[in-house]
């Protein structure tokens, strides 16, 4: 827990917003964390809200989150000026796991689920690891990070509406080619999104699905944030997006 | 030198402060923000006899002031938290208050059985009043006679303090607190959560899966205070007061109002230092007031 | 156009929106920053029969996300609203609800009577939920058998539209709320204040000089909703929700639950504006969701 | 109510600021009377704040105010920044009475009563009455404002503890003779000194007490602010302290 000041914020896309934190000191960290963010230090927002690592800049010591505002909280968020405080508990949680030996993995990212991937695409890429990444959004104006995968690799772009990329779903993207060219995968997104990826990748490829749940303490003490997984003993039980995730080997997800 | 111990009952704590039930599950997330030893006591996440998974998720909603939760008493039940959750709790030198709920007279008595078999619990707090707890629990924390008759049930099979945790939402919260301090009570913690609602203006639907949760925070500290002062001047058995209580001030509120010890639930998880800055806020409350012992503040608002 | 009119039993109300018994005064004060006939009717502060001081101050407190009041029924009695208050209000174009507080039924029932001789009344908003006065009042709030009774007797003497105002510190407010239906209620307002208490630090005693006061503001809301949605689903009346809305969001989730119209307290005092706001917070609302008529929202989280 | 600019926020004792708003538009006003303040926009503070008028600068068009930070609301207002804007209803309530012929008036501030003395001064100042300024603080670190009451007449200062003026209370200075040659006094400061004064002046000195009470509209609404009065008909009632004061004729105010 500490209180880290904001060195950039400012708008990406509509209504997505760029924030970069100073890293707190010794910082140690996966893609994939996250940050349980305080936005206010009144108490008519109590609870904090999770937002993921996007990126990390070891050279600035610097860490950055992209976020979308829509509720009260993060209308307040959107307030913070340059130079302001913020009080930040993580990063949290269990972030992408890295395999040795592999040579290509598939990132798959909608909306504010693509944030995660560019610290991971990064990661991998000074790994050697060839990075394709596949990314989908609503439409044009709430496309982000783009330009920044770029940098480790390719990128596959689609929206629902057409105005930016293919239109339709990343799923789309997903040749039984580039899956048997893959050795991992990485996707982050709205539920039915991961349902679907999840479903695609069975037995072709193994992967990672990263989960959203509201949530209350952010660090496993409150029981807030469970989601149904498949359990050691083939039972279906509750793990917590919090400590046990948001990063869950894909078939240990269990959608109802 | 400033005395800050109290004691509920035969327990005696080192000082007033202790995490809320549910709040802190059985404390090892927070032992990584500091040493759980500086606290008063550990209040654990409910048991239950068999384990539950709780309610569907979301579980948890932001209010104004404070938060709705329906947890739904997930616990993986007695069974496992004597063998794999209490015994870790040991290395710290704080008693340990076990929350047991149930759905009939039977199950709380079984499982306060059960737990009488530990070494590791010092005290059991009785949950008549979770509200997130679709049959069972409410009627014993609204009806005296009910709430008497677990009570009762409880303390003949218990050889270590019974606290019995009351509801608010309830007409008369004085005739709860009497009719468990005549069961032989040894203490009552209150208030649990207010029941409340929260709806969901894009699902047209309650936010919580649940539909109603359990009202916590700041919020509701009014109410909390008010009870624990009606409730202080009509028993003789010690209160541990808490709802929203976010810092040493409110807690000295409460200990105004009549309780002997405090208890801190929302509070963990805006700031998981919660617990310990508490301690310190009394601590320096007394020493700039000149408080020789925490335990003459209480009730010194009717007193 | 979106049509924004409800009706309250006989009333017919342009838009769901009015101030909150005693939040309000006559109306004189507002009328300063907006026209009142923009207003779905306003309510105004209770009216005993002979005039009442009220309590000592300080009579509010400022808790967190809300306020404590005990006013105590202050009021110059029912002789002089009719004779003074009541007149000036019917330039504006609104049905004019009086809320009508005693100690006995016999005092309902004759401030009732009275009301009657003046054509400047065109409800009646019976308070049996005031938290603040010492005795009368409050055991009407929760016993169902008393509201009724005193529902009842007003009945019998009104000739206008009957509206019940329920107390929250209740442990089932459904049976409140079916009680004073199956009397005769015309509709029903909830809720009023839930009974809370802050403790000033310095002075050791209770802040608010009465003891206790109504906490009221967004702390409140999620239990007011919960409670509508409990009470909407058991009845037939209409409902009058009311309990910390300060935008036209808070009204939606209100009449989501299943409130006919809203009332608007607390929020007066944080912003003299606040009902005018939620009048067009509501109608923004229904224009972006494609809502043609405001009373299609009423009860959709759960119909 | 509108939302006033803050032109100037800067410490003057301790723990006592000074606040210089841009005035609003059409600026109606009284010294005496007060503004309405919301110390953030959230909800964990709800009610206003009330804080006495203490300098209007017709010229630079500016409304002033002095408060001391105390609880948690005038802490959060005591955070706020140059260029920040504030949630401002008023001027609110009845203000000092200003008499044609008055020659001699006798202000009287104890605390944070002193700031509605010095727009008050000037007015009286301007109208060629002589000023006659009498203070109380509790010491010396906490006096405020001496220096702009001197601009405008005499300013006789007392402190509890003696650590500036005469140690003692703000009636020792109201000798026979000072009292004799005033025509009217105004006074503003805890309930104990408003007592003493009123005292003091009853039968010799007519004038005016400002009152506090704790508030909640502000407006004559919601009768939270009453004060007990003797009302025309000689019996004790209630007025408001909002609307029918903060100030009253002295002889009106009733003290238990
Ligand atoms: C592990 C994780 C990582 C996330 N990473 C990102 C990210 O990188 N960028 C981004 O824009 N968003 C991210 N989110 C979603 C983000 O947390 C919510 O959009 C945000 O909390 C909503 O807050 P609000 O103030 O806008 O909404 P409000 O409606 O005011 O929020 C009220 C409460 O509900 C919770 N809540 C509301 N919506 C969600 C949601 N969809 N998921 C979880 N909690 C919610 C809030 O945290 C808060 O406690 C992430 C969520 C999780 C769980
Ligand atoms: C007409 C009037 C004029 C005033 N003028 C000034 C002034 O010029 N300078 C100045 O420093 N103070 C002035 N005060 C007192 C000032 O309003 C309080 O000190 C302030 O509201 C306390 O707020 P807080 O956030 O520090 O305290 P908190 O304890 O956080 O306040 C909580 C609530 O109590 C109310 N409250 C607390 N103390 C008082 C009090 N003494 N009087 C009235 N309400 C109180 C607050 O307004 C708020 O609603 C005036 C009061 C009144 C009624
Ligand atoms: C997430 C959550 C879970 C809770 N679980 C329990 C529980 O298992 N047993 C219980 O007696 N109370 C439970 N409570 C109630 C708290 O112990 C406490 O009574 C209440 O939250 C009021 O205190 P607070 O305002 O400090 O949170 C829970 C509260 C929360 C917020
Ligand atoms: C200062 C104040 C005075 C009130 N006086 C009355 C009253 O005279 N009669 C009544 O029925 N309710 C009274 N109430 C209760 C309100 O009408 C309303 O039920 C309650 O405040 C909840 O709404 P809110 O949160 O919007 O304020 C009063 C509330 C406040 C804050
Ligand atoms: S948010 Fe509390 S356990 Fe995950
Ligand atoms: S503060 Fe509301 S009447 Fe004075």
């Amino acid at each position: 827990m500490a209180r880290l000041t904001i060195l950039e914020h400012r708008e990406i896309a509509d209504n997505m917003r760029w924030l970069l934190f100073e890293a707190p000191k010794d910082l140690q960290y996966q893609p994939g964390q996250f940050l349980h963010i305080r936005v206010t230090d009144g108490v008519d927002h109590l609870l904090r809200r999770p937002i993921s690592l996007c990126k990390v800049d070891g050279g600035r010591k610097a860490l950055g989150v992209a976020y979308r505002v829509g509720g009260k909280g993060t209308k307040l968020l959107a307030g913070k000026n340059v130079g302001d405080t913020l009080d930040v508990l993580g990063p949290l949680g269990k972030g992408f796991k890295l395999h040795e030996g592999d040579r290509h993995a598939i990132l798959v990212g909608g909306g504010i689920g693509v944030p995660p991937m560019v610290e991971l695409a990064d990661q991998l890429h000074r790994n050697g690891v060839k990075v394709t990444a596949i990314v989908g959004f609503q439409s044009k104006s709430v496309a982000i990070l783009i330009d920044d995968l770029k940098q480790y690799g390719d990128v596959l772009v689609s929206t629902n509406d057409g105005s930016l990329g293919r239109q339709g779903f990343v799923t789309d993207y997903m040749t039984d080619e580039l899956l048997a060219s893959a050795d991992r995968f990485y996707a982050c997104g709205p539920t039915p999104m991961l349902r679907a990826v999840q479903a695609k990748m069975e037995g072709r490829v193994a992967g990672y699905l990263s989960l959203e749940e509201r949530m209350g303490c952010g660090i496993g003490a409150c029981m807030a944030c469970v989601t149904s997984c498949r359990l050691a003993d083939g039972s279906i039980g509750y793990k917590k997006v919090c400590k046990d995730g948001p990063v869950f080997p894909a078939p240990e997800v269990y959608f109802a | 030198m400033i005395d800050l111990s109290v004691n509920i009952g035969s327990l005696k704590l080192k000082n007033p402060v202790m995490p809320a039930s549910g709040c802190f599950s059985f404390g090892k997330e927070y032992a990584d923000f500091y040493d759980l030893s500086q606290l008063g006591a550990i209040v654990v996440k409910a048991t239950t006899l068999e384990p539950r998974l709780g309610n569907p998720t979301p579980r948890v909603a932001e209010t104004p002031g404070g938060m709705l939760n329906a947890i739904g008493l997930q616990n993986p039940g007695v069974e496992k938290v004597i063998a794999e959750e209490l015994p870790h709790l040991r290395k710290y030198d704080i008693p340990v208050i076990v929350n047991v709920a149930g759905t009939t007279v039977e199950d709380y008595v079984a499982v306060t059985e059960r737990l009488m078999d530990s070494e590791d619990v010092d005290a059991i707090e009785v949950n008549i009043s979770c509200p997130n707890v679709k049959c069972g629990g409410i009627q014993f924390g609204t009806d005296p006679a009910q709430a008497a008759h677990v009570t009762e049930s409880i303390k003949k099979v218990s050889k270590v303090p019974v606290i019995v945790k009351l509801s608010p939402n309830v007409t008369d919260i004085v005739s709860m607190a009497k009719a468990v301090e005549a069961a032989g009570a040894d203490a009552i913690s209150m208030i649990n959560t207010l029941v409340g609602m929260s709806i969901d203006l894009n699902r047209k639907k309650p936010l919580i899966a649940n539909g109603v949760g359990g009202l916590s925070g700041p919020a509701v500290k009014p109410v909390a205070v008010r009870m624990t002062y009606q409730v202080a001047q009509a028993i003789q058995i010690p209160i541990i007061g808490m709802g929203g209580i976010m810092d040493g001030e409110d807690a000295i509120e409460f200990l105004m109002a009549g309780a002997a010890a405090v208890a801190v639930g929302t509070a963990n998880f805006v700031n998981p230092l919660a617990c310990p800055e508490i301690i310190d806020g009394i601590r320096q409350y007394c020493e700039q007031n000149g408080v020789a012992s925490v335990s003459d503040l209480t009730g010194v608002a009717w007193k």
